[in-house]
This record gives C-alpha cells, structure tokens and sequence, in this order.
C-alpha cells in the first residue's frame, strides 16, 4: 500500500462518520482527486483480496470503513456491540414520504398517511433522520422538511438517487415530483 | 373470498388495532383479508366491518379513525344515490379513496424496503472506539439567525394543543389582587366585593381577590362590613371608624 | 485469513474499548485460548506486511487496532476533525428556547420541548454558546441559563436586543408568565 493509501485508511480509521473525497482531499493538499479515488479503490481491494472481516462501503456521499454483515451475529451475541433499535411503521412510513416528496410539509405527509405525524416527525428530527430545509410560500408559510445524511448512513445508501425508482415499484402511481399529473 | 377473522365483534380489536399505523393501514388490512379488489371496493361491507372495528377502539388515536368512517359512511351513502342515466357522467364516488389506497401501498412498499436496507445496514459495524480529538481549537460551527428563528417556530409549532388544553388549575394570582384592592382604597373609603372582581369574573380571580381581602383583613389594612345576615358585604379602609 | 482472525478483525474493529483474551472468547466458544492468539498474530503480521495505515497494538486492557502514530499529524492537520459543524435540532431548539426567555431553568426548557435536555444543554455550555447566569429563587434554588458574548458573536449581532421580536415572527412565543392567556 502506499502512503496515500495508508494515510487515507488511518482518516477513514479516525473518523466518525463517512468522510466525502473532498474532506479526505485535505489530509494532502499534493494529491489529486484522483490520487484519492486510486487510494480508495487499492484500500477496498486490499481488504477484499487478502479476506478481512472489514470492508470499504461507499455510503452517505462519502466513504466508511464498516465490518463486514457475516460477523454482526457473533459480534452482537458477544455483547461487544448492540444493533441499533428498530423504526416503527409509522416512522417508516412518515420517512419513505419525505424521502420521495421531500421538500415536504407536514400537512402533506399527514394527507397521505391519513394520521396526524407530529410526534413521529419530532422523534425522526430528534434522531437526526429529517430536517427542516425550508419553508413553503403561502399562509402561515408552512416548514418543509427533507432527509438527511445520517438518514443515508442508516440505510447504507450512497446517495438519495439509489432509492428505488417510483416505476420499480409494484404499485405505479404519480410521481412525487408531480403531483400535478395525478389521476390524468 | 376469506372472509374472515379480524372482522368478528367479539374479538380484540383494541389490541389489533396497536398494529395498524393508521385508518388507511387497518382500511389496507380489511380489504386484502378478504382478497377485495382495491378498484372496486364493496363500499357498504367494508365500511360496516370498519365501523365495528372502530366502536371497539379505544379514544387514544380515534380521530383519524373516525374520520376515515365519516368518510366511507358518505362514500356509502352516495354510492346508493340514483345514478345519472348517461353512465359517462356518473363519477365514482369511491374514486378518491381509491386513489388514496393506492397512494398509500406505494408509501408501505416504499417503507418496507427502507426497512430492509436498515435491517442489511444494521449487520454492519462501523469502528467502535474513537480517538479522542487532538487538543485544539474547537471546530468552527456553523450557526445563523436564520436557524435560530425556524427553531423557534418548531418550538412553538411543538406546543400548541397540549399546552392549551391541559388541566391545570390556574393559579392563583393574589398579589395582584392585593394591588387592586389596596389601589381602589386609595380612592375610595367604601366598595363591594363585586367591585373588585369585576363583572364575569373567573373562578381564578375571585379567589384570589378573596385570599388578598383576608390576607389584607388579617394585618389589618381592611375591615368587612355586612349591614345584615346574608346582606352584601362592603369593603372598608381600616381607618374608617366602621361597624364590623 | 482465516474466519476467527476475520471475526477478530471485525470485532476488535466495532468494540469501544480494548478486548482481552477472555473476551475475545466469547466470539467462538469452540476455539481455544492458543487459536485466539494465534488469530492477532495473523492480523498484526498481515497489517505489518500489506503496509497498512493501522496495526494491533497489545494494550494493558487488551488489544485494540490503532491508526499508526505517523499519520496523527497529517490527520489532525486536515479539516476533518475541525470541519465545521452543525447544531442538531434539538440543540438549537434549547437555544432558541434560552435566547428568548433567558434567565432560564432546565426545567422550563424542558416542559416547552417535552424532553430532558440534560446532555443538549451540556454540549451547548461546552460549546460555549450558553452558560449559568444565576440562580432561581425556590425550591432547589436552580441554576439559570443564558447565552453567552459568543453566541452574540456567531450570530454577528451588537446584543441581545437586537434579536427579531418574537413578534415579527408568524406566530406569537406565548409567555408563560401569563398563565390567565391560555385557553381563551
């Protein structure tokens, strides 16, 4: 491995949180964007070829070092890690609704969902999953809210544009962007 | 068709009902228990066996529920209205909720899958043991008025109802009463007890004004004077020369 | 590698603290002591011998794998520790809560959000943006909180007087000095 690699392995090491290719870009202002891709890309084949129980994920927009899923039974039966609690369907529900609606309002999740959400939004808030991003235009001008990163982290996704696509889905039906072309 | 179980009166539904996220959840549940097609609901069927459902929830979360019931008993209701000869024209009345179904199994699709990508995620570990930050300047936060004032407004949107509506005995407010009092004696040698709580006067005040008058009686800035049994009771400077 | 040292790997990785041999047993009951060790001498040799920005270290808790001592500069140095952050929502709500109604109890931040607010407020003082301004006449005599001149500063405003009037803000902060107000 070279310096660059180890460098890049000890950050992802020290750090909390996935780390994007722009904050590892500072640990050496000499090297390349792409210096640090052929980093990453020797570091995750490395663990991958010489068979280590950690893997290099790609997740939240940026880069984690994680164990690898085989070992969480026998890591957790040993009581050296706990798993993180469950969301509730409600919770699942209010978060699928603002991942694909987001900017959203409270009103308009609760249209959907036919329940009132504002406990559920709180405690998602409170656990760093949604945000207020913003307010709509019109009377009383209304929070929206959207997903964040750590709501990424949890579900191990990249990005936001690797939830499934609304025609993945079994059930089609207007798309969240438009709600305009709905029943047409 | 199954049409079966959840729907008997007999049965818990109360602790049924702990499963369901909500009434479009329980409407979802009913339906595909009994293998309906969502396009084309039996209103009057599901609208009874929701409304049994409902008459053995307890009041916690009903709301939603009953309004969802309002809604399928209109839907009912228009559904057994004599259609328009020209069938073009006639709108189905269940269309809407239909649509909000629909709508709504997309969402349960969609946190369904979330849940499983948490689940996979969850089977992984990120590292357990973190350096302590090396001695230095603090980061840098970032931080607006912008951010203070949408806080604020979340704060004040979390308080609304349980603050207004919770039952708490307003309390007492007696020094202001005392100020009251001892201001009307400053102009006046003689008033009634109504005088200083006003007319409508709340449970609240009228207490309070009664805790000042004896509070102001026992140190004796006050006298009380009833002319007969039963009479009005007038309110006397203490040095008025009054009977007592 | 082989599965244990794979299992070692991921478990030394996720544990908060340095694990010792006896529980580091708990992992697999069906190896011994001597396949354990045998397990963190194939990580420490594998790590030496790829060049690896980490290594096992024998610790007098037991062992723990650290970023190599080299890097710590280079680390520290890079934005990633002092990458700027963001309150969470609840932290800024707590301030929100003591900007406007300071000298303020835990006790009244704690009834306007619903929530214990204990480790929000500590990380708020540490962070040097409130701070005890006195003490609560009554019961316990409670301590009372307040922003600080940093919090002024961060917010590049004069002084205290010249946050926004609550009442330029779509709704009124009821006071609940007033208590007669509610529920007219």
């Amino acid at each position: 491995m070279n310096r660059l690699t180890q460098l890049v392995e000890a950050a992802l090491f020290s750090a909390d949180s996935p780390l994007s290719l722009s904050e590892l870009a500072t640990l050496d202002r000499d090297a390349s964007r792409a210096d640090f891709q052929e980093a990453l890309e020797e570091l995750r084949q490395q663990y991958h070829a010489a068979g280590h129980g950690i893997e290099l994920t790609e997740l939240a927009e940026g880069y984690q070092i994680l164990t690898r899923r085989e070992f969480a039974d026998a890591i957790a039966q040993a009581h050296l890690v706990t798993r993180p609690r469950r969301l509730s369907a409600a919770a699942l529900e209010t978060l699928a609704i603002i991942a694909y609606r987001q900017p959203v309002g409270r009103a308009e999740v609760e249209e959907i969902r036919g329940v009132s959400v504002e406990g559920v939004l709180r405690s998602l808030q409170e656990r760093g999953l949604v945000d207020v991003v913003g307010r709509a235009e019109g009377l009383g001008r209304p929070l929206l809210y959207g997903t964040t990163t750590a709501f990424l982290e949890l579900l191990g996704l990249a990005g936001l544009e690797h939830l499934p696509r609304i025609d993945e889905l079994s059930v089609a039906l207007r798309s969240p962007v438009e709600p305009g072309e709905a029943g047409e | 068709m199954g049409v079966s179980t959840v729907i008997e009166r007999d049965q818990p539904f109360v602790v049924e009902l702990e499963t369901f996220s909500g009434p479009l959840d329980l409407l979802l549940h009913l339906i595909r228990e009994q293998e309906i097609d969502v396009a084309d609901i039996p209103i009057a069927r599901i609208a009874d066996q929701f409304l049994d459902v409902i008459e053995s929830l307890g009041l916690n979360d009903a709301a939603n529920y009953l309004e969802m019931a309002a809604w399928l008993l209109r839907i009912k209701i228009q559904m057994l209205l004599p259609r328009p000869f020209d069938a073009d024209k006639w709108e189905d009345p269940r269309a809407e909720l239909v649509r909000r179904l629909l709508e709504y199994e997309q969402v349960r699709e969609v946190a369904q899958w979330l849940e499983g990508q948490a689940d996979l995620r969850s089977g992984q570990f990120p590292r357990g043991w973190m350096p302590e930050e090396p001695e230095q300047e603090p980061p840098p936060l970032i931080l607006d008025l912008g951010q203070i004032l949408v806080a604020v407004e979340r704060v004040l949107e979390s308080i609304p109802q349980p603050v207004l509506h919770r039952v708490v005995p307003r309390p007492l407010d007696v020094e202001g009463a005392t100020r009251t009092i001892l201001a009307m004696l400053d102009t006046r040698q003689r008033f009634d007890f109504t005088e200083i709580i006003g007319p409508e006067p709340t449970v609240a005040a009228v207490l309070s004004a009664l805790v000042a008058l004896l509070e102001l009686a026992r140190v004796g800035r006050v006298r009380f004077v009833q002319r007969q049994p039963f009479g009005a009771v007038a309110i006397t400077g203490e040095s008025t020369d009054a009977t007592s």
